[in-house]
């Protein structure tokens, strides 16, 4: 899965010279926690987000109350956007697992997506990265959700499938991770099935030489 | 992305939205109450008859709506953003970035003085700062992205140098080539003949899933809709009357009105017996003088006091469907009973047995071309031709209906034009037989008996000119009574008169103005003046094209029971198949001038097809989502009649011609025979009866739906 | 029955009539500058018709002291043979807009000018009938007639003795500018119609002639046609008509070419309907409005011309005062009394202006209306 | 293209004939009015009838008409049966016509008191020196004739002994001249050779005056063109895209006022305020110093002519404007986001220009008219003068050969703006 695949495309975007109230305002009406700052021709030039509105007590300490509220009613967008070069950004054809690196790593929240040299094209959250998440384990469809544990071997995802293949079964969603808290080298395989029941998963899965069903529901 | 709408927020959002005109004496609310939403990936179809305020929203939502026009009310955000009374500058910036527009005729929409790649480029050199050369390659990805040949040449071209379905592909690739995140696009596809337009609406389907822009797509056309749209908002009288997703609006209509427009188009999906029409009673209001409750009421078979008091507000129904309407969980529309006055007698006879009344034999038109060298002015140069009709060829049986069917330039309207006397045929022979008398109709105008003057008569296709503005409807209608004299002088108003009840048209309509006229109404009397001398033949020239659906099923009908009613025989020109398959008894298909199909309309719309007739059926667009057509598009363009491809006409598109034995070797050299079936059921082509018959059926009721 | 079958037509027809005046005159009164402008017409159409009965004092008399400027005597002054200028500005509307002077002619003149209009519209009639078989007939019947009628004429004036009754002076109502639009209205729509509605080459031929007579300069056309012909009324007239014409038929051959592609022609044609029927019936009803406008238009631009002429001495012929003449003989003085040159100057350039004022406005709601 | 230029070849052709056809004959001089304009009235008919022979107004109209047109010098040419030319007489700059006889030696002929004819050979200087002709005669229905140029320049017939009396207009008044040729040709090689023959007004070559008086008139009309087409383009251009304001307004109406007002008025107005009363300029254009045009001659002239174009150009850019930008492809570019300048000068200027620029082309007729006026008003030394003083006169070849250059300028104006429009839509261009 790329990030083309996974960003929001055609997110919200404001003009620099927006007031920044009225950018608040678009945030909480619409959700969203980031908004990218553009020019015209969407050339991005900052980014909003939930902590750009707090207050730098520096800034204000020297100011009485209504001091404050004019300043703020007057604060455009472009003074208290996240400028530029601070911004994450990445291009369309990066993988979700580098993007989702790149977000841990730098310890935010958001990667602005940008094609030739600085268009945004979309915005990768991480809430976008948990959708891409909830999309490879086949989460929207109705199915059975099997988590299988098996030895980190050679053959032992053959057998599963060759499984499958007899019973001409589909799988709607995919995912493998080293199995947490266990002794010895095994991998657990969370797979979704549809239209079948748990008793047949069982009855069929459960059978397969050194597997084990460790978890098995029915859920959307 | 099948994510959860509830997540996400619209893109384009209006909220209550009224839209006012300031005129001489005050002001007109073109647009009231208008609420909906479109997100991300979205095609959100408006329709709705001409005069209801569809194209004004869309003016609305880029505020472009002329000095006169502003937004009274509401509200229209943009990605959140609220759009009425922003600057113009952060409009400007907005259009053609965010928001882009595509419109109804590509070739008024296009500079026709700067190079198509100027035009194109503009878009990303001012919005974007791009250079030149950069902005250039973009454009002609782009071109090639909605699949316009030799993109490289064309932006070099201006718009009149390339055909109208490529213009159309050029203002939607400029439309997209800044990604924007709502695209508008009011009725792109009206001006263009039918495989072209199922062409271009294949593409923006396309577009929208590749580029999850969001559609508002307007149209009047309630198939396109259907099958370009995944919601759909019924528009009338400028408000909104339902919303629903398309399955469910086609599937089961709630509001009356919205059903009244499903009974009136007819339909390819169904049967014959099935598609039958019911006009809705009475006329749309003019902005300036709605009813103060329901805006149907004073249509609407289902009202009551209460919608003739109370305006009903937007109700949300259960299965998600937003309906304007008092008692829409009450109304059942298969309970729906057709009112007596607008049933129609079944035909009593078989007229398809009787003997022909027009026998037409290899009929040809050429038009001389004007050359522009020096040679062809002296007249020295060789006479180039447009071959307009060739050697068509066919009987009509008295007081049945031919249909004519063909896209624009298939010579269809010269065919009629050569028999009614206005062009002069070039060769062949077309008689008339009528009381035992038989006329040459290949003579002109001026050299035909008067006679045979008085028994052909025309219907034309636009109702703002078929009628003179100065004068009063009972002095058009009278005229052909008093030329040929069917009619002594003193009872020429009272037999007028008799024709305007038969056309359902009062007594008082007879001092009546054209411009005092509706366009149905101007239809009414085209028909009235054409029977006036009591013709036993009536040429139709597409004269319900130019109508709204609920008026052209009005008319269709008038037409129908005129016929029982006269035992007139009629000629019915149409470029919609499913008004030929309703009306007509025969159909004949042509294609570049020539007859490519003739058979009874039962026969032409199923097994066998002709190759072109296939396509033809394959691009209809349909109203009715249940329905599934083959695909079948044709590649390239219409070619210039003035050098038809040799040959069968069709082999350069002909998209069949691979199962030819040789691979159709022959389809280039030699003309095809005519392949003979059931009931007179003829086709031209080379392909073998066999191969023809074997052909799957283009259209097909879905089981079930298809999964998403 | 029959009566009132017969009546309602008309009464309808004149309620229509009544109607559209009222909506124009509506109409005129929505645009400010078409008021100031009718206001400005109507202004010099009611110091003419005063002048007829009363001015100051006699506009050809003169009370020998010439050239004298502004005075309370003399309002505008004197001219060069002591005449007053008010009088004569006063006078002048006459000639252009109210009264054309047409001179004592043998009645036989007047039978032969009316043979030979006959018996032009029989040639034109004629020419399309020989193209339709049906017709040829009569069409070669009608040159014939046509062609023999002016000698027939002729000689029958001589044998009967018309020649020797001669008609005196009289005086038609309308000025010469109004009659010249309307000379070049009726023979450039007739043109026009012809050239839009037939096309080929009747459309050629025609509009050819009438190029080249677009192309030949109007100020040499005038002063050719007077120097040769002589002053008058009538031949201020005719010139008009003849330079008028070709704009004239331009604006009614579109209006043809593009009336013409409308259904409702087609549907006479189809009912089998003369040429003539569908270019005075069918065609001319829809054509009229914007050739109207236009002829308003054309007057402003003769009397223009009319001014011009009589600036360059070939003007109306005295005895009534004509405005450029009036400017022309008071020139030598310019530079001492001013007024006798400037009190008709402006009085032409105000009643130009007023009329195109008028017009354009007109226009402008005109349009508007339509939209 | 070919066919667009092939069109506008015959239109020039058959506007030429229409218009000289119709000069020709409705100015017919033969009828003797312009010989009483000539002589005066104290003139005799005798007199006026020897001038009428000079002048060749006994020839039949319609062979006038040809040798107006093509020419005669190939018929005298056969008459005199020796060749004839054209040669510059460098005292007068005019060209006279001479018998060549080879060698450089070319004569005219004068019939002497006595009966005798002499020869006029020719000087380098253009002067000539008389000689015995000797017997040159040649037997014709048996009377001994001799065709010959004589020292007017015109090709006549002279018969022995029947000398015909001519009267000649001399310093001292009248001169009978016995033994004058009986049959005159006036030479001329005919408007379409470039050679428009001898006005009867001025009596001097018609070729020589026209180039003069059309490069004066060429100044004004140029100077006035100069000023109006950058102005009105721009006022045009600023009122259509401010429809319905007040600048719009106040332009339309100003530039209306502008053109109908006749240009006399326009010209007295202007010549009362700046020449009467304010005495700034002169108030003709006439060149009495010898310093040539200047400025100041000029100014008023050109403002007159001025006042009435620039009204015209301005409502017709004003009204082609307005059209286009309610044009749809307007509505592209302001929905795809373009400036407003941008939309104005990149999409509506150019397809705005194309409408006005042939009509104002059609309208070159009205400003020749114009042109006649101002230049009669201020005394100018132009085109348009000589065009009016010619037809109050009725000198048919003066006023027909000038006509024809009008009319030439004016299809050939008609055709530039044609080309133009061509040119800059890319519509017809491409097609």
């Amino acid at each position: 899965m790329l990030v083309k695949d996974c960003m929001t495309r055609h997110p919200i975007m404001i003009a620099p010279e927006t007031l920044a109230n009225e950018a608040q305002q678009i945030m909480t009406t619409n959700r969203v926690r980031h908004l990218p700052v553009v020019g015209d021709g969407k050339r991005l030039k900052g980014l909003v987000t939930a902590k750009s509105f707090a207050l730098k007590s520096d800034s204000i300490s020297s100011l009485n109350v209504w001091e404050i509220s004019r300043r703020l009613a007057n604060l455009r967008v472009k003074d208290v956007m996240v400028k530029k070069i601070d911004i994450l950004t990445a291009s369309a054809n990066m993988t979700v697992e580098r993007a989702a690196v790149m977000l841990n790593e730098a310890r935010q929240s958001a990667l602005v997506v940008l094609e030739n040299p600085d268009i945004v094209v979309g915005i990768l959250t991480e809430v976008d990265i948990m959708n891409a998440l909830q999309l490879m384990l086949g989460l929207p469809t109705e199915g059975i959700r099997v988590t299988i544990r098996m030895p980190n071997r050679k053959g032992e995802f053959q057998k599963i499938n060759d499984f499958l293949n007899d019973k001409d079964w589909c799988v709607m969603g995919i995912g493998t991770y080293p199995s947490p808290r266990v002794e010895g080298d095994f991998y657990d395989m969370v797979l979704k099935l549809p239209d079948t029941t748990i008793e047949e998963v069982r009855e069929g899965l459960g059978k397969i030489e050194d597997h084990q069903i460790i978890d098995i529901r029915d859920v959307v | 992305m099948n994510m959860d709408k509830k997540f996400e927020q619209p893109v384009l959002k209006l909220e209550d939205v009224a839209i006012t005109y300031k005129v001489r004496n005050g002001e007109i609310d073109a647009v009231q109450n208008v609420s909906f939403e479109i997100f991300k990936g979205e095609s959100h179809g408006i329709v709705g008859e001409s005069g209801c305020g569809k194209s004004t929203v869309a003016w609305a939502i880029v505020n472009f709506l002329g000095a006169n026009g502003y937004v009274k009310s509401g509200s229209i955000k943009f990605q959140g953003q609220e759009l009425v009374n922003k600057s113009d500058e952060e409009l400007r910036r907005l259009r053609g970035d965010q928001i882009a527009m595509v419109y109804q005729d590509p070739m008024q929409a296009l500079n026709p003085s700067l190079r198509l790649g100027d035009q194109m480029k503009e878009v990303l050199t001012v919005h974007r700062g791009m250079s030149e050369s950069e902005a250039e390659d973009r454009c002609v990805d782009m071109l090639s992205r909605v699949y316009m040949p030799d993109p490289e040449n064309v932006i070099k071209r201006f718009p009149h140098q390339i055909s109208g379905g490529q213009q159309q592909r050029v203002v939607i690739a400029m439309a997209l080539l800044n990604n924007p995140a709502l695209l508008i696009m009011d009725e792109p596809t009206t001006a263009l003949d039918v495989t072209v337009e199922a062409a271009v609406l294949d593409l923006i389907a396309e577009l929208r899933r590749d580029f999850d822009t969001a559609i508002m797509y307007i149209s009047h056309n309630l198939g396109v809709v259907a099958r370009v749209c995944t919601q759909v908002g019924v528009m009338y009288a400028g408000e909104m009357v339902e919303r629903a997703p398309v399955r469910d609006l086609y599937a089961d209509p709630k509001h009356p009105y919205t059903q009244g427009l499903l009974r009136c188009v007819p339909k390819l999906g169904g049967d014959k017996a099935s598609s039958q029409l019911y006009p809705i009673r009475g006329r749309v209001p003019p902005p300036n003088n709605r009813p103060s409750g329901c805006v149907y009421g004073p249509r609407c078979d289902y009202a009551r006091q209460r919608c003739l008091d109370e305006r009903p507000e937007v109700r949300q129904m259960p299965d998600g469907t937003s309906v304007r309407c008092h008692f829409a969980e009450e109304i059942d529309p298969a309970a729906w009973i057709p009112p007596e006055d607008i049933k129609l007698t079944p035909a009593t006879e078989d007229v398809t047995k009787n003997e022909p009344i027009l026998i037409i034999k290899d009929l040809k038109k050429y038009y001389d071309v004007a050359g522009s060298s020096l040679k062809d002015i002296l007249g020295l140069g060789e006479k180039r031709k447009v071959k307009a009709v060739e050697n068509a060829s066919f009987e009509v049986p008295r007081g049945s209906t031919l249909g004519i069917v063909g896209e624009s330039g298939c010579g269809k309207s010269t065919l009629v034009k050569t028999i009614i006397g206005l062009e002069n045929a070039t060769a062949g022979q077309a008689e008339f037989n009528v009381e035992d008398v038989t006329f040459d109709v290949t003579s002109s105008l001026s050299g035909r008996d008067k006679k045979l003057i008085q028994e052909l008569q025309m219907v034309f296709q636009n109702p703002d000119s078929t009628m003179n503005p100065s004068y009063t409807v009972g002095q058009q209608i009278g005229r052909p009574m008093e030329r040929f004299g069917t009619v002594p002088p003193d009872q020429i108003r009272s037999e007028v008169v008799r024709l305007l009840e038969a056309m359902r048209l009062g007594e008082n309509y007879f001092d009546r103005l054209p411009r005092q006229l509706s366009g149905g109404e101007k239809q009414r009397v085209g028909i009235a003046r054409a029977l006036a001398s009591r013709p036993e033949l009536v040429l139709c020239d597409e004269p319900v094209s130019a109508l709204d659906v609920s008026v052209q099923a009005a008319i269709l009908n008038l037409l129908i029971e005129i016929q029982r009613e006269f035992g007139t025989t009629l000629l019915f020109i149409a470029h919609d198949l499913s008004v030929v398959r309703f009306f007509s008894d025969f159909v004949a298909v042509m294609y570049l001038g020539q007859v490519m199909e003739f058979g009874p309309a039962e026969e032409i719309y199923q097994l066998p097809y002709h190759p072109y007739t296939e396509a033809l059926l394959s691009a209809v667009p349909i109203p009715d989502p249940s329905v599934t057509q083959k695909r079948i598009r044709l590649e390239g363009n219409v070619p210039s009649a003035i050098s038809p491809p040799s040959g069968c006409r069709f082999h350069t598109r002909c998209p069949r011609r691979k199962l030819m034995p040789d691979g159709g070797k022959k389809c280039e050299t030699e003309l095809p025979p005519w392949r003979e079936f059931n009931n007179g059921h003829r086709i031209f082509c080379h392909l073998p009866k066999e191969t023809l018959e074997s052909f799957d059926p283009v259209i097909s009721k879905a089981a079930e739906p298809a999964a998403d | 029955m029959a009566a009132t079958q017969a009546s309602s037509p008309v009464q309808s027809r004149g309620a229509k009539l009544l109607s559209s005046i009222q909506s124009y005159i509506a109409l005129i009164f929505t645009s400010r500058i078409a008021t100031i402008g009718l206001a400005i017409v109507l202004f010099w159409v009611v110091v003419g018709l005063i002048s007829l009965v009363w001015t100051p004092v006699d506009p050809n008399a003169s009370d020998f002291r010439p050239n004298q400027p502004m005075s309370a005597e003399n309002w505008l002054g004197t001219d060069r043979l002591g005449r007053d200028n008010l009088s004569r500005v006063m006078a002048g509307t006459q000639v252009i807009l109210l009264k054309t002077r047409v001179p004592a002619l043998p009645l036989s003149g007047y039978f032969t000018g009316l043979a030979g209009l006959i018996g032009i519209v029989l040639i034109i009639r004629a020419i399309p009938m020989l193209e339709e078989p049906n017709q040829r007939l009569k069409g070669w019947g009608n040159l014939i007639v046509g062609i023999a009628l002016i000698p027939v004429v002729i000689f029958l004036n001589g044998l009967l003795g018309l020649q020797a009754i001669v008609l005196p002076n009289f005086v038609l109502p309308l000025g010469v500018a109004l009659w010249g639009v309307i000379g070049s209205l009726s023979l450039g729509t007739v043109l026009g119609l012809l050239a839009g509605y037939k096309g080929g080459w009747y459309d050629q031929i025609i509009m050819q002639i009438l190029d080249a007579l677009i192309a030949f300069p109007r100020i040499v056309l005038y002063l050719v046609v007077i120097t040769a012909l002589g002053q008058g009324d009538l031949i201020m007239i005719f010139a008009i008509a003849v330079t008028g014409a070709p704009g004239v038929a331009r604006l009614a051959r579109s209006q043809a070419l593009d009336i013409k592609t409308r259904d409702y022609i087609r549907a006479a044609e189809t009912r089998g309907e003369s040429i003539w029927f569908i270019m005075f019936r069918e065609i001319w009803p829809n054509a009229i409005g914007p050739l109207l406008v236009d002829s308003m238009l054309r007057v402003g631009y003769a009397i223009f011309t009319i001014g011009t002429l009589g600036f360059l001495g070939r003007g109306l012929p005295p005895p009534e005062p004509d405005w450029g003449n009036m400017i022309n003989v008071a020139r030598p003085s310019f530079g001492t009394v001013p007024v006798s040159v400037l009190a008709p100057a402006v009085a032409i350039g105000s009643l130009v202006v007023g009329l195109n004022l008028f017009v354009d406005g007109l226009n402008e709601e005109i349009t508007r209306y339509q939209k | 293209m070919v066919r667009f230029l092939f069109q506008s070849v015959i239109s020039v052709v058959v506007t030429v004939f229409l218009v000289s056809i119709l000069l020709f004959f409705m100015l017919d001089p033969s009828d003797g009015e312009i010989l009483v304009k000539i002589l005066g009235i104290e003139s005799t008919p005798a007199q006026r009838e020897s001038l009428a022979r000079q002048l060749g107004l006994e020839i039949p109209v319609l062979q006038r008409y040809a040798d107006w047109m093509i020419g005669n010098d190939f018929r005298a040419r056969r008459l005199i049966g020796q060749d004839i030319t054209q040669l510059n007489n460098p005292s007068s700059g005019d060209l006279e016509w001479w018998i060549d006889q080879g060698e450089g030696r070319y004569v005219q002929y004068q019939l002497g008191e006595g009966g005798e004819l002499s020869v006029l050979v020719r000087n380098e200087d253009g002067t000539y020196t008389a000689e015995p002709a000797g017997d040159v005669w040649w037997e014709e229905d048996g009377k001994e004739v001799f065709w010959g140029i004589d020292d007017e320049g015109r090709a006549a017939k002279w018969i022995k002994g029947e000398g015909a009396i001519a009267y000649v207009s001399t310093q001292t008044g009248w001169q009978e001249i016995p033994g004058a040729p009986v049959q005159y040709i006036p030479l001329v090689k005919g408007v379409l050779r470039g050679d428009g023959g001898v006005s009867l007004r001025t009596n001097r070559p018609i070729s020589n005056t026209i180039p003069t008086r059309a490069a004066n008139t060429f100044i004004l009309a140029g100077a006035a063109f100069i000023f109006v087409m950058p102005l009105a383009l721009l006022f045009g251009i600023i009122a259509g895209i401010n429809e319905g304001k007040l600048i719009d307004r106040t332009i339309s109406i100003f530039g209306l006022i502008g053109t109908s007002t006749p240009e006399f008025v326009t010209g007295l107005i202007l010549i009362f305020i700046f020449a009467i009363q304010l005495r700034w300029l002169p108030a003709l254009a006439i060149d009495t110093a010898g310093g040539g045009l200047t400025v100041r001659l000029l100014t008023l002239p050109v403002l007159t002519l001025t006042a009435v174009e620039l009204g015209y150009v301005i409502r017709m850019t004003r009204a082609s404007m307005v059209d286009v930008m309610k044009a749809p492809y307007i509505r592209t570019a302001i929905i795809k986001g373009m400036p407003f300048r941008r939309v104005v000068f990149r999409h509506a200027v150019r397809n705005a220009l194309m409408a006005p620029i042939t009509i104002i082309m059609l309208h070159i007729n009205y400003f020749i008219g114009g042109i006649v006026v101002v230049e009669i008003l201020f005394g100018y030394p132009g085109l348009g003068d000589y065009i009016y003083k010619s037809a109050i006169f009725g000198d048919v070849y003066g006023l027909g050969a000038s006509a024809i250059v009008t009319v030439l300028v004016a299809i050939s104006t008609r055709l530039i703006g044609d080309l133009v429009y061509t040119f800059i839509n890319p519509r017809i261009r491409y097609s």
